[in-house]
């Protein structure tokens, strides 16, 4: 591995995080996880099939970091999700048949055959869709903790962004404003070692983490393998951007383990570096620790229950028209501005904090 | 007082129409200053947003005094960053607010394109999401300004989908296209024209009203029509007056939006005018003006009496010095000659 | 050959003129990547840089195996930073060297928006200093990339003045109109459509050698003229073929370079056929398409037979599936529709 | 003050640096911050007389910034110079004629009246003339590193930007660039306390010299008015930085003693802020070192003889023509491209290591 990850109990033991995540929450996690690998690999099969137009992104490998840190999130707080972090919108409560319709631009897809495979955000669960320009997320969710701040609501936002990402402007634009404005937005560095072809060693000196401070806010490295890890870091974060703390900077460290995009057969990447990052599969990690525990989860019942789940959405997916054409040049312009809507929030710790 | 109506902001404080009656004198620069106040004084989700916005009031001192009503918050000077600017602005619409972004100077917009262009012009049509971003340009030349504070970038914005393109000529227009503009829910590109700010007085109807984003007959007539926007509709007043142009009757069409273009208007003129010359201060290669032309060529050719002659700064930076500068920046002599050559074809 | 001439490079080992009857078949890609490479060998202060160029070869393999014969140095990867990608070509270029920048996607180019118009393009009419620097875009829509992969990014830089901006449609002149950019003094903005990579093939020189930067008649006609560049011209080609239009005789001119603009090859086919398409990928508003419209309405009026009439994308933002996006980009049927009204006009 | 300036020798006595400026290095140092000086009130005077077109902008208070950075670069190296920088023009070998000229929009400017007042660079002396927008020259800086670094020549770039022009993206692309590729590019950032009326707490919650190593590259935070402290630190920096150590970031602390341009009366920067500043005049600071020396300088005779100069070149400056108006459209494209020449470098350090 080129990088050291600082390892977490998670990899030795199966810990518990006490009074932070049930069972049922950690059986959650794992569901989100799950999700969003069996979509994907569903998609790839359509997209193999010639049902996926264009190109094909996944997060293979990479499940934790979007589930563990979507899953912080309160309703009412706002994300801007990313590429490799489909669980994020699992967790924010988007049907997988709404999913899958959108990687086959379907008129049921979320962007409505407008944009493209992971280009989506569901608007009516708080969640802005990604453009491709990279990070500039990272602008629009500073913004969007601007706003929280400006009318003094204790929310916020969170934003990933890949390795890759660092060495553009836009993200040093929006962690200096950040840390200026002390916003209450968690910035989610996804570290997986590459971006497209290029090794991190070509993006940066020093590893990015090491600015956190130098911007003026707390900076963590996380193992973005371990679901729960994630989960509380940026439980934490987002804690700390609520009570009017400012800004964080989380790099979640992982391993892209598939190629860039469904053409890339990845031969830039040497063997034993997947090889060692399969062995820390972030499903099969999380499996492990629920069939540890005392009472343990029935994996293999949830993970059938994913998969009849992704099963009938398919045919939902499939089933669904594609876009009339005769819209094709509506909606350039709003008629009116209806702001974002509320995400699904299924992390107990809001429903008994609500009930305080 | 065409195109303009008086109407209740959609939330808070509102000007009703018993203020209509009342206007008072004041410049360009005053006239913008003035919507601006009056908005956030009716719409508390309206603040802008800049470089030395705050205290300092602004470069033109456009937000002069702002702070001491509104406080830091809603007039907040940000940091040296254009992106930034544009793309925080877009978060916080997002999320209810309505930003009023100023550029330092027009031409600082190219630091902030991307986002203006890829996240908030494409926001809506792709997710459906509206952008409601005010993002005021001072903008064009004429004081010796030099390439990077001259320039009139607007057609880069009219060839980028999903922003609108407004610029007004005078201080009504002003103040209701930028009350207008910031009460769309789309991202609106509003260009003030630097030389306009001191040079230019006129009416304005007190209170808060909205000024279409359509064109506007700056003057009638019916031997030829020359078709502007900003600064440049009083350059071809001057230059087509009556007087200047032994008694021809022409027509001075003031675009005020470009998107979006009052294409009936602009069909309308040359229908009854037959000669156009479209006037730009803009470098000349797919301007403004080139797209009116080329509107005109393909729905008006039967309507015309002669060719479409454009008149517009030829395609070079600005250049600083007077004499340089006035060598290309059209005035008041090329389009009195453009349209003396026309009438006589 | 039209506009093809054999020249030695500058410095280095150059191809001569006895290379010059040796021809292979290749397609638009791979006389793009021979281009480079014959350019590389021939002046070695020519260097490739751009994300993933390198050891990848390339997100669409144009420098593939490039790193085995010129090393990282000179097929550098950078940093995914399209500013940085921009501003140190800037510096490279007037220190002596002659980088040629690799956009991901022509999309990215919003990115580097700043340093290419403000630093690069007006550097030398400020200076005097010159700016050899070759931005390769790869562009157009046509395969369901979607509205960040599909752009035509063109008009921006035609209106920002010190840019030369080319579109090549053939292979032989995507490789011959590569080589002469690169040696061009000035930046030039070299759009390489995406949707010709694979599929268009043919004939190209082996060696250097150069295209002019002029217009070039792709099929000649004389009822009507097409006017396209880049993907286009296939289309015009198609849609126009004899069999396809009742045996009218219909000319195609196909601009290749856009700044300059070869304005007397527009005239001199309009004054030939009378009756005018101009044909554009791009977004409509203030397209190179409106450019052109508006030079012939201007300057050649009394040649025309009739409106003239413009095909392109509407301005929406390129959607991503396939209905919607072949709903707006322009086709074979659209163009033909528009000939076969205007040769019935 | 804001912020605090770490103390250097110079503020508290009159310092030697043994071995690497000479008694006629140092009267060099004073000699171009005069002419700075005294060729921005001289230009400012013009301004009031109305001959100076468009605004005015001076670097009054910062002379030792450029003057001494400047000194220490190599006829060979390369430099962007930028608005509070006249003096490194004046070491480059620029006339105080054509200087003047170029402030009045004459022919006989460097941009020979295409750009304005301090937008130049003369492309015979290995300069690049700023561009308005800030801080891209950083860039450019970079991009001249970088060429130098593919043909292995040792020879180095140097920049100067503001603390404002910190918050922007190409700020952070070049510093990262720089730093990834270890160029021979030195960074000055010219820490003058205000962006026009922005203080640096609303750029930054850090200083930016803390981000030097988590970019990757040494970082020095240098008294800005002391011209020997600057040459020290930008003369070791372009030692390291043509030895392949790669690039250096340099904070000049400073302040802008007049307003951001001729217009601006800065009310809104605190009286005592300036008095402080001002008892740390760099010209009186320069001058009292040298009055002190054994074999003391004459100061008021050089003052005299600069004055003199500028007088001159004023005569000549305003003799010069305007420019042609027939000229306006020419130039827009080049013909042919030669790069840029070489700049003087005074300095009796690079005499001696010629004649090594
Ligand atoms: C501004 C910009 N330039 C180029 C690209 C093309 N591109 C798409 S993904 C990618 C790599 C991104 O790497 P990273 O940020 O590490 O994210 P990852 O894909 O590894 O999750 C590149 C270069 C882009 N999307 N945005
Ligand atoms: C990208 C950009 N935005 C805005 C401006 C307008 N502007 C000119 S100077 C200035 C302040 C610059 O501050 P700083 O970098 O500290 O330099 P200083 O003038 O203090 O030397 C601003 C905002 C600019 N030049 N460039
Ligand atoms: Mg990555
Ligand atoms: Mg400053």
């Amino acid at each position: 591995m080129a990088t050291t990850v600082r390892p977490t109990a998670a990899a030795d033991g199966v810990p518990d995080v006490p009074g932070h995540l049930t069972r049922a929450d950690r059986t959650e996690l794992l569901r989100a996880m799950l999700s969003m690998r069996l979509i994907e690999e569903r998609a790839m099969s359509l997209y193999r099939q010639g049902r996926v137009p264009g190109s094909f992104y996944d997060g293979f490998g990479q499940e934790a970091v979007s589930a563990g840190a979507a899953f912080a999130m309160a309703a009412e707080d706002r994300l801007c999700i990313l590429h490799r972090d489909l669980a994020a919108h699992v967790v924010r409560g988007v049907e997988p048949a709404r999913i899958l319709a959108q990687y086959m631009g379907r008129a049921t897809g979320v962007t409505r055959g407008r944009d493209g495979n992971v280009h989506f955000g569901d608007k009516d669960r708080g969640c802005v869709g990604m453009v491709s320009m990279l990070p500039d997320m990272m602008l629009v969710a500073t913004g969007m903790a601007m706003a929280f701040k400006l009318r003094g609501e204790a929310r916020a936002a969170l934003t990933f962004f890949g390795d890759g990402s660092t060495s553009r402007g836009d993200f040093h634009e929006a962690l200096n404003w950040a840390a200026v404005q002390r916003l209450p937005v968690i910035f989610v560095l996804e570290n997986n070692q590459y971006a497209y072809s290029t090794p991190t060693a070509l993006q940066y000196a020093v590893p990015p983490i090491e600015r956190a401070g130098a911007y003026g806010m707390p900076g963590e490295t996380v193992d973005g393998n371990d679901v729960e890890a994630m989960f509380e870091a940026v439980r934490v974060a987002r804690e700390r951007a609520v009570a009017g703390g400012g800004p964080t900077l989380i790099e979640a460290q992982t391993m892209r383990m598939h190629g860039h995009a469904a053409h890339d057969d990845m031969r830039y990447v040497p063997a034993e570096q997947l090889a060692a990052w399969r062995e820390r599969d972030p499903i099969d990690l999380q499996e492990r620790r629920l069939k540890a525990l005392e009472e343990p989860v029935d994996v293999a019942a949830l993970r059938a229950e994913v998969q009849a789940e992704v099963d009938a959405a398919t045919e939902t997916a499939l089933a669904a028209p594609m876009p009339d054409p005769a819209t094709a040049r509506d909606g350039v312009f709003a008629e009116e501005a209806v702001p974002l809507g509320d995400g699904r929030a299924p992390w107990s710790g809001f429903a008994r904090e609500a009930a305080r | 007082m065409s195109g303009t109506t008086q109407t209740p902001a959609t939330t808070g404080r509102a000007g009703g129409g018993a203020e209509r009656a009342t206007r008072r004198t004041m410049t360009y620069l005053q006239a913008i200053s003035d919507g601006l106040r009056e908005e956030m004084r009716a719409d508390e989700r309206v603040f802008v947003m800049g470089e030395d916005v705050g205290v300092f009031g602004g470069a033109f001192k456009v937000t002069d005094g702002f702070v001491d009503e509104f406080g830091t918050d809603r007039v907040m000077d940000t940091p040296l960053a254009e992106s930034g600017i544009v793309g925080t602005a877009v978060g916080a619409a997002v999320v209810g607010m309505r930003p009023v972004c100023e550029m330092q100077f027009a031409d600082f917009i190219a630091c902030g394109f991307d986002q203006l262009v890829n996240v908030a012009g494409k926001m809506h049509y792709r997710q459906g999401l509206a952008v409601p971003i005010t993002v005021r340009l001072p903008s064009g030349g004429g004081f010796s300004g030099g390439p990077f504070h001259s320039q009139n970038p607007e057609a880069w914005f009219m060839h980028a989908p999903g922003l609108k393109v407004v610029a007004p000529s005078t201080p009504e227009d002003a103040k209701g296209m930028l009350i207008k503009g910031i009460r769309d829910p789309n991202p609106v590109v509003y260009l003030e024209h630097k030389h306009l700010y001191r040079r230019v007085k006129g009416e304005v109807p007190t209170g808060t009203y909205e000024t279409d984003f359509s064109a506007r007959i700056a003057r009638e007539g019916d031997d030829l029509v020359v078709i502007a926007y900003g600064a440049m509709v009083h350059t071809a007043l001057e230059a087509t007056a009556p007087e200047a142009l032994d008694g021809a009757s022409v027509e001075v069409l003031d675009l005020r939006s470009l998107v979006p273009l009052d294409e009936e208007a602009i069909l309308a003129s040359v229908r009854k005018c037959s000669k156009v010359v479209v006037l730009d201060e803009a470098n000349a290669t797919c301007a403004a003006g080139a797209q009116v032309a080329s509107l005109i060529a393909e729905r008006a050719f039967e309507d015309l009496d002669g060719p479409i002659v454009r008149v517009a700064t030829p395609d070079v930076p600005i250049p600083f010095s007077p004499p340089l500068e006035q060598a290309v920046l059209p005035g008041v002599e090329r389009v009195k000659e453009a349209c003396r050559d026309l009438l006589a074809y």
